[in-house]
């Protein structure tokens, strides 16, 4: 980053406006939930509302790390180092949940009262 | 002896070691926080239906407190822009109303907290649950009660409880998942002095009762992962409020003797703070909305 | 082959007496084969370079060293041997023995059981001769009910608990274990069997094999669970279809005119 | 050549110019990478000691379980109370001494001596940097450690005694065992966790950012390599255990249910839970560390083996760089096998041939890294030394245990093999006369830079043969008993499962076996009274270095004063070459330092 005095007041004006835009996301994150008219979780079902919800989140996260913290331009080292990080961060998350998503006999793919296993569910699918 | 590169950055790296250095911290932090996230979406996805609990939190508060640490945000970056312009004065207010933010975060999550440790949930033996509080008789002085649980009851050997139950509008679908139904509410009824209206209060036998227990993490996964997390950032919350106080009291000499030193100490305390507001930005909504 | 059952003898596998039990020794037999044609080679390099290039003997050291590519090749051929080991045996074999779809069905007959690990006994429960479990539910779990059964369901009239770590099995018919727990982590494995599964609080995993040589044999417990673990022995006995239908028999009249009885 | 050996030994030359700390600030709260390398050290080899004698403990039980334990027993009952009456180990104390060999042997001994101990001495030293870049997170880490390890000794003493569920400490076990030893392990390891990444940033940044001018990447020497990318494995793995461990403690101490399932029972009652957690959870978070760990443990040795070869043959490592690549896949991929542990947790097909697949492709970097270090070996000019046998001896013994890993790795194979002793030897391969045996090299090797005196030959001699024989006899008979069935974590042998009355479980001789075990097992112990005397003795007697660099090595820790001063380098050093230039034709002698200027220019 240049550290020159004038790009500084011009970044100053780049912070306030994520600022704003930090608070105006909070602010529609509280209101999707908040107000019966448009209460997402009820009109739309928890699925939209997760979506919007983390999308929301995503999207300021994306600013204060990209703006704030300058990840938006880094060095190559920061840039590998967090990229390892969240690669190994997902992989944790995705492979445990495939694990635990992944037991035979979890579904239905047993019937309760004889303990067989039900064809159609099992090789039909 | 002197150790290269604490000030001006390594040519071929592009990098102060401390820069480097909170990074890597960082990436741990994500490590861990992340393997606080997987545990909740593994815990919720896993739940059996209807133990998740929902909608219990204050959501105005809770939306609150994200404006204190967004606010926190702005004035850490604006407090590291104003020393590279070498303007200490802004640099000190800013750095102030930071930690003033950073505090004042902490002061709401308190109350917060403390008003889940008196509200309760009862899960009655015939299946019905309801929220709300209890109060109790202490020498004529009316109590709220704190921390109590089954075990409570026992131990007191408490026959009945005066449970002033939720707003009773709040009984209605939507509160609990899968939603009370009408069985459900007309039970409620039938503990009712008053019946189901505005703060009902509610007398319970004992014996009526399954379980019982205030919003604490013993509570259900869903208590204990939020109050685990957010106790963990409130953590971070209070560690990076101290270290900022720091630069800002103890620590200012150095802008005397070495601002650039000084400059990347504000940068690289910064960056932790914003860490731990990104945090808050993920746990605002999976906490609170969801 | 016979080479295969040679190494067998010299490995102390212990007796098999499952179907799938000789694949699995077979298989182990030719992973350490792969191992032992690794280990001999290199450790026979090994002594080799360690005796020629002593200081005594080589007193200059050569800058280059070694001019080959030998290494690519062994690479190479470690790598090729496993990924055959991997595609055409193991996990072909291993889908053989957990994907649903390779459970024995309604047509294979199987015997199905429902097995609970406690600290520190073996439970088992059998469905009875209409092969219908009652119903279950963590609600009625209780120290007299260890797999919460539904007393008043009609189908748990007929169905019976065999006596504490002692489990029948009749020999040649597919059987079918659901495997859960009550208190801690435990490991149900017969290594006669050649069955290994964890017993898990609050999951129910099924497993299956098919015994083909009568026998009694040790379930053992291979899963730290406490202070009891050494000693969290059961018995399982293998036995003939007909001598299985008379122990049912027995057992079945005997749950009826006693305690443990679901009427 | 100017690399006429830099006599100097008056110490007190280095030592102008810096103020006198006093003695405080000099051995204990020092920040100096030496002192605290040295501070690891000596913590690490007491708990090396005391993880031995744990081991002595069980392997007593085993052989003769029920039998007073001799000599020591009267003092395990005053200490232990009841699980030690009369001397008798207990069940309860057979699973302390487990969980607490593993814990300290992993965690308290091997880490600390190989990654924080040798790596702080060694590697400012080797990249010519003054310092760790940040000397004061330095101390701060090792204050971390000693908080942690102080935690885990006094657990031994409350009366309920040390954590008993394994060094995996598994849930729901570990949480509804009465006692408060669980939470002792749980805080001590947040704290050792926190030590360690402390030091993971601290070596990370170190070699990023302080490497001497012209030390580029490809000229590292390996270990510093090792320690690298060993630090991002601790820096990435190991939050998720914190996590885990915080997540296990509230179950513990506040009542929640992280790892407690619905309907979880406790001594034969419903719990008073809410229910809704995941045991397997615990194992999730507890591999994903767990896998990474066991290279943690394992490359720092490698690295200090292949420093310590090269210099014994006088010539170069065949195959550096892509033995530095194999390093940086193997980091990587070590994140993505740990589920290998989980087989049989109920893994269906596709999950487990993910995890299959990625443990069969790890094992082809360590492949290339010891082909390369087997290959590096033909044209040498071998000199025995002590360092370099148990260097050379790491080899084939970190084969046996790396070779037994893939039945263990193929999950068909696993069926029969999990949680028998065939994993105990297995990993014990690769951990004691692999890994151990890469200490026990280093120590030899750099022990004359620290002291300034050499550790005595004969000793060491009879340490190493004696040492390689035992283990040998230790480990191997335990793949015959774990392939006979006999189960891992049994407090009495197995003695249990012997086959009786018709009933087949494990055969008489499996079990007999335990007894020579063992024997071999008090022998090594033996075999490591000359090294101990050795080590203390060198310090005062042993025969003092005659020059800075007494194996006439290349590498730059060798290039500065014995031992070397406070900032480490007595001028500015320049890098010209790579770390291993040996016996370099054309060169009078045959070694050319790394910093010596090329002549040409
Ligand atoms: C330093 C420690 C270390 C190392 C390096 C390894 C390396 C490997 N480990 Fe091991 N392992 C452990 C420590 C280690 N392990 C521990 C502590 C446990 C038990 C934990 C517990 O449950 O308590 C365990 C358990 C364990 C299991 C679980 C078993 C079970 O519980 O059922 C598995 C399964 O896949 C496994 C596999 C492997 C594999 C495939 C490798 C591979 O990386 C190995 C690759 C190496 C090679 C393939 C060797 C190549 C060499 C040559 C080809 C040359 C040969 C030359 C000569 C012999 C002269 N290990
Ligand atoms: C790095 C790890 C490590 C190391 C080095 C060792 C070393 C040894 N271990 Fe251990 N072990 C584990 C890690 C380790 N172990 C783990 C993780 C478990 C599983 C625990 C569980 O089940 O949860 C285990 C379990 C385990 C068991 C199985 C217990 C059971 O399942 O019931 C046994 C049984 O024989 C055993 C034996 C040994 C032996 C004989 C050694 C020998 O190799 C010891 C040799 C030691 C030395 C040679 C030390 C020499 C050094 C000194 C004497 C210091 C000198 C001091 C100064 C100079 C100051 N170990
Ligand atoms: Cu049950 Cu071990
Ligand atoms: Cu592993």
């Amino acid at each position: 980053m240049s550290d020159h005095t004038h790009d500084i007041s011009k970044h100053r004006k780049t912070y306030i406006m994520v600022g704003a835009i930090l608070l105006v996301g909070t602010l529609l994150t509280f209101a999707l939930d908040h107000f019966e008219s448009i209460d997402l979780k009820k009109r739309a079902g928890m699925l939209v509302a997760t979506i919007a919800a983390l999308s929301i989140a995503t999207i300021k996260g994306g600013f204060v790390a990209g703006v704030f913290m300058h990840l938006n331009d880094e060095k190559k080292w920061i840039y590998w180092v967090m990229g390892f990080t969240a690669l190994f961060a997902i992989g944790m998350l995705g492979l445990t949940i495939w694990s635990m998503k992944d037991i035979p006999g979890q579904g239905n793919q047993f019937d309760r009262t004889t303990g067989l296993p039900i064809v159609e569910k099992v090789s039909g699918k | 002896m002197d150790i290269p590169f604490t000030t001006k950055a390594r040519p071929d790296t592009g990098l102060y070691n401390a820069k480097l250095g909170i990074w890597l911290f960082l990436a741990s932090e994500v490590m861990l926080f992340g393997a606080f996230f997987s545990a909740y979406i593994l815990l919720r996805v896993g739940a059996d239906p209807g133990t998740w609990a929902h909608g219990l939190m204050n959501v105005p508060i809770g939306t609150f407190n994200t404006f204190v640490l967004i606010a926190s945000s702005v004035t850490v970056v604006m407090a590291w822009a104003a020393l590279k312009s070498r303007n200490y004065s802004l640099y000190r207010n800013c750095m102030i109303i930071t930690i003033m933010c950073a505090l004042g975060f902490l002061v709401v999550k308190s109350f917060e907290y403390a008003e889940k440790f008196r509200h309760y949930e009862v899960w009655m033996k015939d299946g019905s649950r309801m929220t709300g509080h209890i109060d109790y008789d202490d020498g004529g002085v009316k109590k709220h009660a704190y921390f109590w649980s089954t075990k409570t009851l026992i131990k007191k050997k408490i026959e009945s409880i005066s449970f002033t139950s939720d707003d009773a509008n709040q009984w209605a679908p939507g509160q609990y998942y899968p939603p009370m139904t009408k069985e459900q509410l007309e039970h409620v009824k039938k503990y009712a002095d008053k019946g189901p209206q505005h703060h009902a209060v509610v007398t319970i036998k004992s014996a009526d009762i399954q379980r019982l227990s205030a919003f604490v993490p013993a509570h259900s996964t869903f208590f204990a992962i939020y109050f685990t997390m957010t106790a963990l950032h409130g953590v971070h919350v209070l560690g990076g409020a101290i270290v900022l106080s720091y630069f800002l009291f103890r620590g200012r000499k150095m802008w005397q003797t070495d601002p650039d030193r000084f400059i990347n100490r504000i940068e690289v305390g910064g960056l932790f703070w914003h860490f731990v507001d990104l945090v808050w930005i993920f746990l605002f909504p999976i906490m609170y909305i969801l | 082959m016979e080479l295969v059952d040679k190494i067998k003898d010299l490995m102390s596998f212990p007796p098999v007496a499952s179907e799938h039990g000789k694949s699995m020794d077979d298989f182990i037999v030719y992973v350490h084969v792969l191992m032992a044609v690794l280990f001999v080679g290199w450790f026979a390099y090994f002594l080799y370079a360690l005796f020629r290039f002593r200081h005594v003997k080589n007193p200059k050291a050569s800058y280059t060293g070694a001019q080959t590519s030998f290494s690519t090749y062994a690479e190479v051929a470690v790598a090729v041997a496993e990924v055959i080991l991997l595609v055409s045996l193991a996990i072909p074999l291993w889908a053989t023995v957990v994907d649903s779809d390779k459970f024995p069905t309604e047509k294979d007959k199987p015997l199905v059981i429902k097995v609970t690990a406690q600290q520190f006994a073996w439970n088992a429960r059998y469905p009875g001769k209409d092969g219908a479990f009652g119903k279950q539910d963590i609600k009625f779990v209780a120290p007299d009910n260890k797999f919460g059964v539904d007393k008043n369901d009609p189908n748990t009239k007929d169905d019976f608990e065999s006596a504490i770590n002692l489990m029948h099995v009749p020999s040649d018919r597919k059987v079918i274990i659901h495997l859960s727990s009550l208190d801690v982590i435990h490991c149900f494995k017969v290594v006669p069997l050649r069955i290994t599964q964890d017993a898990i609080p609050g999951l129910m995993i099924p497993m299956h094999f098919k015994a083909v040589k009568e026998g009694k044999y040790m379930i053992t417990c291979a899963q730290l669970c406490g202070n009891g673990h050494a000693t969290m022995r059961g018995n399982i006995t293998v036995l003939s279809q007909s001598d299985y239908d008379k122990w049912e028999a027995d057992i079945a009249a005997k749950a009826k005119d006693t305690a443990t009885s679901f009427e | 050549m100017q690399t006429a050996p830099h006599i100097d030994i008056q110490h007190g030359a280095h030592e102008q110019g810096h103020e006198d700390l006093g003695f405080w600030r000099t051995y204990i709260f020092s920040t100096d990478h030496k002192v605290i390398g040295i501070q690891y050290g000596v913590m690490a080899l007491v708990f090396l000691f005391f993880g031995l004698m744990l081991m002595l403990a069980m392997r007593w039980q085993i052989a003769k379980p029920g039998e007073p334990i001799p000599f020591f027993g009267p003092t395990m009952a005053q200490i232990f109370g009841d699980v030690a009456a009369k001397g008798i180990m207990s069940p309860d104390l057979y699973n302390t001494f487990g969980a607490m060999h593993g814990t300290i042997m992993v965690f308290l001994a091997v880490v600390p001596l190989g990654f924080a101990a040798f790596g702080n001495y060694v590697v400012p030293l080797q990249i010519g940097a003054p310092d760790m870049a940040f000397p004061r997170v330095n101390m701060a880490s090792f204050w971390a450690f000693f908080v942690g390890c102080v935690i885990m000794v006094a657990s031994f003493f409350i009366p309920s005694g040390a954590a008993q569920f394994g060094w995996t400490s598994y849930s729901p076990g570990a949480t509804t065992t009465p006692g408060d030893g669980q939470t002792y392990w749980l805080i001590g390891m947040i704290f050792l966790i926190t030590s360690s990444l402390l030091g993971a940033v601290n070596f990370i940044v170190t070699i990023i950012q302080l490497r001497a001018p012209g030390m580029t990447w490809f000229r590292l020497p390996f270990f510093c390599w090792a320690q690298f990318v060993t630090a991002f494995l601790l820096l990435l793995a190991f939050p998720p255990l914190e996590t885990a461990g915080v997540m296990q403690l509230m179950d513990k101490l506040l009542g929640t249910s992280f790892f407690l399932p619905t309907g979880l029972f406790v001594g034969g009652n419903p719990a008073d839970i809410s229910g809704g957690g995941s045991p397997l959870l615990w194992q999730h978070l507890f591999w994903f560390l767990g896998h990474p760990e066991v290279y943690v443990l394992i490359l720092p040795a490698i690295g200090m083996v292949t420093e310590i070869i090269a210099n014994s043959i006088r010539k170069p490592i065949w195959g550096y760089k892509s033995m530095v690549y194999a390093l940086l896949v193997l980091g990587f991929l070590s994140f993505i096998v740990w589920a290998h542990h989980m087989y049989l947790t109920g893994m269906g097909t596709k999950i487990s041939t993910f995890f299959q697949a990625t443990t069969m492709i790890i094992s082809i970097p360590s492949v290339i890294l010891l082909t390369c270090l087997f290959i590096s070996l033909w044209g040498g000019a071998m000199r025995f030394r002590t360092h370099t046998l148990f260097a050379l001896a790491f080899l084939p013994m970190f084969g046996i245990g790396g070779l037994t890993g893939l039945p263990l790795g193929f999950n068909y194979s696993d069926i029969l093999l999990h949680d028998s002793y065939y994993v105990i030897a297995h990993f014990h391969y690769v951990v004691a006369p692999g890994t151990i045996f890469g200490l026990f090299a280093g120590i030899y090797y750099w022990y004359p830079k620290m002291t300034g005196r050499k550790m005595n030959e004969a000793l060491g001699r009879v340490h190493f043969w004696l040492s390689l024989v035992f283990m040998n006899l230790i480990f191997m008979p335990m793949f015959a008993q774990g392939m006979a069935g006999m189960s891992r974590r049994m407090s009495n042998g197995g003695a249990s499962y012997a086959s009786d009355d018709g009933v087949i479980g494990l055969t008489v001789e499996a079990i007999k076996s335990n007894t020579s075990i063992s024997h071999a097992a008090f022998a090594l112990a033996l075999a490591q009274i000359p090294f101990i005397i050795n080590f203390f003795w060198a310090m005062q007697k042993g025969e003092k270095v005659t020059s800075d660099n007494p194996w006439d090595s290349t590498t730059l820790e060798w290039q500065t004063p014995t031992p070397p001063p406070h900032g480490n380098f007595d001028k500015p050093i320049e890098i010209f070459r790579g770390p291993y230039e040996y016996s370099v034709p054309g060169h009078p002698v045959d070694f050319v330092p790394q910093n010596e200027p090329d002549k040409k220019n």
